[in-house]
């Protein structure tokens, strides 16, 4: 039976039906991660979850129990807040020690457990300093130390790593999953980090607009999008996607989509497409090449640096066992032969 | 036109002086009169400050019986001189006596007051007891235990027992007065541990214990004016002007069955009713004194007086300032406490109201600069042992050392 | 705390300040100066005839005044019961209008209407309306309940007192408190939710928190008004029974306004000044941090 | 603003009845003084408290006929709102200065402010009588306008300060950025975020000024007196008084209410909300 | 001559030496990216530069003129904040008119230039909002708003779009790159984001715990990094960085490092070096896998999907061209045969 259960879950900002419905049964110990366009209602998701804002239709079941009226701090949760929310008066230790001190924990444990998570997100140096003192990052690591000091039954994070610095955030990011194998406490994630989303979650949800698009797993998402909404939104530069008029009609497919990495530029009358180099952005380990096809833009990856020129001429090549298929209505047509990603 | 500014007090008869101005501004249409009305005792702080700084705020000052001999011997006032048409001589000598000094009149009376007995006929006759025109202390504690009822929320007598020279302490001198003391002695020391003090306040103490409304230790004029007129009163003794109120239906429940006698007396009756005037005097400081003297003229005639009489009532006229005010048939008609005041008044003498002879003067003062906050600390004590919370020998003792200490600092004595 | 300053603009601070500053100077140094200055000679507005350098005289006549350190302790017991009582009961209604519901504008003007009344009208009304033990309307409930009234002015002296400011000031601090509480951040209360704080939890950790500069602020206020509160006394007890209700300013305003005497007078100010330092340095020991 | 789900409606009504019955405890008085003023002296004073009676505002008539009561009431505008917004002007300069460009010696400053007003009324009536006497301004509105600025400022800077402070830094850094001068950075965003406090403040050194009693009347009292020197010439005079003084207390108050009333929703502060992360 | 030039300039706070004597000359309409580790004194040296943080020590120089103590309302520069810091009591229209308005423009134009930028931004349907009722990204956005109406001497952004999911990030820095390209307004930028500083930069400025650590194009930080800090700061994942004693010694080198994509998993007895395959992350386009070598762990990056197992003895292969070498000192050697990049 799912551990944390949202049954067609509404909210309505006056007017506004900012959630939409939406159906999501979360087993116990799972790594959920929540994705979708900036304001599509995730952090909205969240904060029910988190009794942080009324159910306007719907239910919330917590371990079988109903929890749609149930008062945020009865819930037993902890939350990383996109805005952090840390308490401006106290230093960095007292916000860490704050809910522990509340549930009377003792001082050596408290103590311990404080400066073990500080330890791992670099604040040890900070523990004295109030937040007006601290960084943006710094600020928001205490956000994260603050919920990670607790052994809550659900773990809550809202775009906990934005602030971060690659590196902190590599570390980070392997302290939360290391985290979550030891508790084995129930996680939902928000970011819009393709990484985070790709290397923690067990599954992810895709939201657009209220609703969810698509829930499963990393790499069923990337490799078998249900529509071109989740196709375009997972990964990084997105998939191309184009009006199947430029290749050959098959069905009812209504536009294709190719990940750029299945791209490769050839000379200028080999490949299936053609068209003049646009704009190279050089990444250090990869390249994206953008390429006008004339009536489209495409994004062409790959893994060299390249020696092609602004303006040129160029064709572009791919595998159709790559091709993504669309009808009208964006709906993915999947067929037994195109499992683009098992193929890679 | 010139403008007169003029500080009043904010009494009945004042206030009906200032509306009634504009017939002196007709008469006078180069004369603008301009009013500040105050409370007694703002009043007197505010225009303390103004005289002896010569501030020259004010053109005519209401003051009264205690300022005037003190800022006239100072020179701080201009003497009066009035025409014939006038009638210096109508004025009642008491009156005139106390606002004089060395012969010269500084302030002119507007009206005047003494203190008297008011009380309820019917309770009185209902107990079986009566009243006579000139009571002791004795008879009057008699009939206040007799017609005491405070479950029918009749208390047997009221008194002053809120601290203040003003206050308390006027009630309280009288009372001295009567059982034969004084403030201060020849040598100017307080007399506050003599045995008439310990007597009249223990006996007052005890009076308002047994038979007074609880809170009197807050109790002034105006706070017993409102339980008398509510009836909860069985006798007061407090100033005349009173007697107007309590006998206007308009105001009180039990304005058809109060009846009036003399202050009550013990050993002596020198000094037993208390004399007050308040009075209009033109401070040195003011430059407009000619006109600030044709409108004390005004004010203080019998013609204004009988302006009151026509247009307000004869019940409403100013008294005691004027004989002839008494002679008036029309006010005798209205008022039923006329005689009573009359004698009240003409019976007090500020210049000799104790049993032993007295370096000062007033009756329930005296008119030196020291007793105002002398009679505030004496009549804090008093309170103090009327609420039980000191025994009178206590209070007495520190009220003693208490005016020792100031009449010391004023330099009376080493 | 981190320097804010404009860069580049060191002077302006400075220059928006000295308006303020240098106004104040001068309403301070120059009464200050004369009443120093007063309180060392003889003046007595009543005798101005008699003048002189008296030296601290003026000091000793008002410190040896039996009614002295009574009247220090009222002054202190009334401060503290007041501040007490309008800081405790004034987070209490500012906290419970704080949040929206039926009527919420019309209660935040009743309830801070009283600090609209004129303190000598305010004395008078519970004086005579309220506590009065015949014809009070406290007296009328005592009675409807079958009590004995009580005799306020009387019995209690100095708590009357203590009532009829508090009803006075709590507005104050009600009005600096509500509008304080609206900047509470809305998403710290929610942290501290999950963080599974009860309300009373809240209200420790964040809400005092966030609430001691106003806190503050009320109490320093209220400390120099309150030191010298005297028209309430003057009008309803005149510092009795005994010395039972006279405060330091009450003593002075005996001085002042009824011997007229500045010398001593001037004295007294400088004492309470003396005191109100004495006071104000304790409280800034204490909340000072809180201001910034 | 959103309710949090866990004030469920019965909290609701227990806070609303709370409010309320709160509210109407400490107005009582207050409802009691109209209520009076509208009795005559004889029904003022009534035990058990009179509450259904025939109105009558024989009191007003009383009042307007003894002084001219609009003209109290002018003079009391005109210094409290001159002195008011005087007090403002200088006041919310150094507030902003203290609270957005604190230096160590700010807390000193403000201590230093407050402590001009240790000094009691009492004790310097003197010197500022005899200040005021020999620059000719006894009695004038001028001089009770310069008291009252000058008594009220250290409450309007302290009160300024601490609403200032809740205002967080970054916007007006922002607005800086933005190009917005000392006089842009003050109209658009301290005046709309610090509303609430200065509101509050503006109110209540009104009040003050408007209840002023103790300068008002020893400065000026008949060309400059204000509503309080009105109310002073009704308290204890001798006879019933009552219901005059209830009269003239609530013509006295009733412009500063209704004034009150009508400023409340500027008593809330702009909301910061959404502001800064 | 220099545009934005800062001479030595020092940051206090109380004791602690934000910044430590920084040395920059930005060129006129150049693009500078500031990036470093969370707290190094990004936002600090920016805020410096805006006017809005006193300099302790040191000049700040602008076209020449001294502008050490200017006030911030007159150095013309517009910036976004980290925290956003929006005008809480205005819409979004107004947030984002609000530089326009006191600069007295038009109201006509300022109607066009804030549509035309609520348009880049996605923000249209927002504009009658208070922030309040706005998500994140949203908020972001206004901050990203206000600056781009305007047309200032200096444009400065910390950390614009953290917030933002990867689409509109991508759209929203090719906006801001056009928008570069179109004023030509001197920029400099602060992000943790790695594609970001790689596409955007004229310049990137890499900062260590406040001072400079090195300058240069991007592709120069990715291929010659100065030292190891930058080498690892640069590339995400970071460079692989072990000590000198797996390889053949060489010189003062004390360590080399080499970049994930530079390895190849092969079988257990091929490559150079040999571990066991202890965690890997599949991110779609490319996969991560992190061998054990018994002393240290690496990163590989390979741009299939692996089939190779967790604990799998792998060997790793490399090819020593693409090796850096640092000093005792972290300093790197850079030798004639050793443009790891170049030969990429
Ligand atoms: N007001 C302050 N008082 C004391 N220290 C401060 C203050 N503000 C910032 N600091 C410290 O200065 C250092 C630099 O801060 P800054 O905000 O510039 O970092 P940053 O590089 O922007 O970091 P991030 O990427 O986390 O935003 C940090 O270590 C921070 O803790
Ligand atoms: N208080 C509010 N009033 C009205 N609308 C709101 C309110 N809060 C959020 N919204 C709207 O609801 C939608 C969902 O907001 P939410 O904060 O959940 O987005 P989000 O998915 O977290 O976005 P982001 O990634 O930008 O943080 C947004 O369009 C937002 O504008
Ligand atoms: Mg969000
Ligand atoms: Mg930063």
């Amino acid at each position: 039976m799912a551990f944390l259960e949202l049954k067609g879950v509404e909210k309505f900002y006056g007017k506004l039906r900012a959630i939409k419905g939406v159906n999501l049964a979360i087993n116990k110990g799972e790594f959920i991660v929540f994705v979708g366009p900036s304001g599509c209602g995730k952090s909205t998701l969240l904060r029910m979850i988190a009794g942080l804002e009324t159910i306007n239709g719907g239910q919330l079941m917590l371990d079988g129990k109903d929890i749609t009226h149930e008062p945020s701090s009865k819930r037993d949760l902890a939350m990383v807040f996109q805005s952090y929310a840390l308490y401006p008066h106290m230093t960095v230790e007292e916000n860490m020690s704050f809910a522990l001190r509340l549930a009377k924990v003792a001082p050596e444990v408290i103590k311990e457990k404080v400066s073990k998570a500080a330890e791992k997100l670099n604040l040890t140096s900070y523990l004295e300093r109030t937040p007006k003192a601290l960084s943006g990052g710094q600020r928001q690591r205490v956000a994260i130390g603050r919920a990670i000091v607790r052994q809550p039954k659900v773990f809550l994070f809202d775009e906990p790593l934005s602030n971060l610095d690659a590196a902190l955030r590599g570390q980070t990011r392997v302290e939360i999953a290391k985290l979550h194998r030891e508790l084995g406490a129930t996680t939902i994630y928000v970011t819009h980090d393709q990484v985070e989303a790709m290397t923690l979650a067990d599954r992810v949800v895709v939201l657009r607009d209220g609703m969810i698009e698509q829930v499963g797993t990393p790499l069923e998402l990337y490799d078998r999008p249900a529509n071109r909404f989740v196709a375009q939104f997972i990964g990084m530069p997105q998939m191309n996607v184009l009006p199947v008029g430029m290749f050959p009609k098959a069905g009812n497919v209504y536009e294709v989509g190719i990940r750029p990495e299945h791209l490769t530029i050839v000379g200028a009358n080999e490949g299936q497409l053609r068209g003049t180099i646009e704009l190279i952005e050089a990444l250090g380990n990869e390249t994206l090449i953008h390429v006008n096809l004339g009536t489209a833009m495409i994004i062409v990856r790959q893994y060299e640096r390249t020696r092609s020129q602004l303006g040129e001429q160029v064709g572009v090549q791919f595998d159709p066992a790559h091709l993504h298929r669309f009808d009208k209505e964006g709906k993915a047509i999947l067929d037994g032969n195109k499992l683009a990603g098992a193929a890679a | 036109a010139t403008e007169l500014v003029i500080a009043t007090v904010n009494n009945g008869h004042m206030i009906e002086m200032q509306k009634l101005s504009k017939h002196f501004e007709e008469a006078n249409p180069d004369i603008k009169l301009k009013w500040v009305t105050l409370e007694e005792g703002v009043l007197r702080q505010r225009v303390t400050t103004d005289v002896a700084t010569k501030g020259g705020q004010f053109d005519i000052m209401t003051i009264g019986m205690y300022e005037t001999p003190i800022w006239g011997k100072k020179g701080w006032l201009k003497e009066l001189k009035f025409d014939d048409s006038y009638k210096v001589d109508d004025l009642l000598p008491a009156m005139r006596d106390g606002l004089s000094s060395e012969g010269k009149l500084y302030a002119a009376p507007f009206y005047g007051e003494s203190s008297m007995l008011m009380y309820r006929a019917d309770l009185v006759k209902d107990a079986g007891m009566e009243m006579p025109s000139n009571p002791t202390w004795d008879h009057v504690a008699q009939v206040a235990a007799k017609i005491h009822n405070p479950d029918k929320g009749v208390y047997g007598i009221c008194l002053r027992g809120k601290p203040g020279w003003g206050d308390n302490m006027a009630f309280l001198t009288t009372l001295v007065n009567t059982y034969g003391g004084q403030w201060f002695n020849m040598e100017w020391k307080p007399q506050l541990e003599t045995q008439p003090w310990k007597d009249a306040i223990s006996f007052y103490v005890d009076l308002l214990t047994k038979y007074g409304p609880p809170g009197s230790a807050n109790n002034s004029f105006n706070e017993i004016l409102a339980l008398y007129n509510e009836g909860k009163c069985g006798m007061w003794i407090d100033a005349t002007i009173a007697a107007s109120f309590i006998s206007d239906p308009k105001q009180s429940k039990v304005a058809d069955k109060v009846a009036f006698a003399q202050a009550p007396t013990k050993v002596t009756p020198k000094g037993a009713n208390w004399l007050w005037a308040w009075a209009l005097a033109i401070p040195e400081s003011s430059t407009k004194s000619a006109e600030a003297q044709k409108f004390i003229q005004w004010a203080t005639s019998t013609d204004y007086i009988n302006l009151v009489g026509k247009e307000v009532g004869w019940g409403n006229v100013p008294t005691g300032t004027r004989q002839s005010t008494y002679d008036n048939a029309d006010f005798k008609a209205a008022a039923k406490f006329a005689d009573a005041e009359l004698a009240a008044i003409k019976s007090a003498n500020p210049a000799d109201s104790t049993l032993e002879k007295s370096p000062y003067t007033g009756v329930q003062f005296a008119a030196i600069p020291e007793f105002q906050s002398i009679g505030v600390s004496v009549g804090q004590q008093m309170s103090s042992a009327l609420a039980g919370q000191v025994k009178v020998e206590e209070a007495l003792k520190t009220a003693q050392e208490a005016a020792d200490r100031e009449m010391r600092k004023a330099g009376y004595y080493k | 705390m981190a320097e804010h300053t404009r860069a580049g603009s060191r002077w302006l601070p400075r220059i928006l300040m000295t308006p303020a500053v240098v106004t104040l100077f001068l309403w301070m140094i120059v009464p200050l100066v004369m009443t120093i200055y007063f309180s060392v000679i003889r003046y007595n507005l009543m005798q101005p005839d008699q003048t002189g350098f008296v030296g601290l005289m003026n000091y000793e006549f008002f410190m040896t005044d039996p009614d002295f350190w009574p009247a220090v302790w009222n002054t202190l017991v009334l401060l503290g019961s007041v501040v007490l009582i309008t800081v405790f009961f004034g987070l209490a209604i500012a906290l419970l209008i704080n949040d929206p519901f039926p009527g919420q504008g019309f209660v935040r003007i009743l309830l801070i209407s009283p600090f609209f009344v004129m303190p000598t009208v305010n004395a008078l009304l519970w004086k005579h309306m309220m506590m009065n033990p015949v014809y009070g309307v406290l007296a009328q409930i005592w009675t409807f309940f079958g009590l004995e009234p009580v005799n306020w002015l009387t019995d209690y002296p100095l708590f009357s007192i203590i009532i009829m400011v508090s009803w006075q000031w709590l507005p104050f601090a009600c009005l600096i408190f509500m509008t304080a509480l609206q900047s509470m951040d809305r998403e710290q209360l929610e942290a501290a939710g999950m963080d599974g704080a009860t309300y009373w939890q809240k209200l420790w950790y964040l809400y005092m928190p966030h609430m001691a500069r106003s806190i503050s602020v009320v109490i320093m206020i209220e400390v120099i008004f309150l030191l010298s509160i005297f028209a309430e006394i003057y009008t309803t007890t005149s510092g009795g029974p005994g010395n039972a209700s006279t405060n330091l300013a009450f003593l002075i305003f005996k001085q002042a306004q009824l011997s007229f005497d500045v010398g001593v007078a001037s004295a007294g100010a400088l004492l309470a000044v003396v005191l109100a330092n004495i006071v104000a340095v304790f409280l800034i020991r204490m909340i000072g941090k809180n201001l910034d | 603003m959103q309710s949090s789900p866990n004030s469920s409606s019965g909290k609701l009504i227990i806070r609303t009845v709370a409010a309320w019955l709160v509210a109407l405890i400490l107005f009582f008085p207050l409802l009691f003084l109209a209520v009076t003023a509208f009795k005559t002296e004889g029904q003022a004073i009534a035990v058990p408290s009179l509450w259904v009676f025939t109105p009558t505002l024989e009191n007003f008539v009383e009042v307007q006929a003894r002084s001219n009561y609009l003209h109290f009431a002018w003079n009391s505008v005109v210094t409290s709102v001159v002195s008011t917004v005087l007090g403002l002007l200088i006041a919310a300069p150094a507030a902003y200065s203290m609270a957005f460009s604190p230096t160590k010696r700010t807390k000193d400053i403000l201590m230093w402010m407050l402590s001009t007003k240790m000094m009691p009324a009492v004790g310097a009536l003197v010197p500022i009588y005899v200040i005021a006497q020999t620059a000719g301004l006894l009695d004038t509105k001028f001089a009770l306008i310069v008291v009252f600025t000058m008594s009220n400022l250290p409450i309007m800077v302290w009160m300024l300060y601490s609403h200032f402070k809740d205002i967080p830094h970054e916007i007006l850094e922002a607005s800086r950025m933005d190009g917005a001068n000392l006089w842009d950075e003050f109209r658009h965003v301290l005046l709309p975020l610090g509303m609430g406090g200065l509101a509050s403040t503006g109110l209540l050194c009104l009040v003050l000024a408007w209840n002023e009693a103790f300068w008002a009347l020893n400065l000026g009292s008949a060309k400059a007196g204000t509503l309080a020197t009105l109310v002073a010439s009704y308290s204890s005079p001798e006879g019933l008084f009552w219901a005059k003084l209830s009269a003239a207390s609530l013509m006295a108050i009733a412009p500063i209410i209704v004034f009150g009333w009508f400023s409340q929703k500027q008593l809330v502060q702009g909301l910061t909300f959404g502001a800064v992360k």
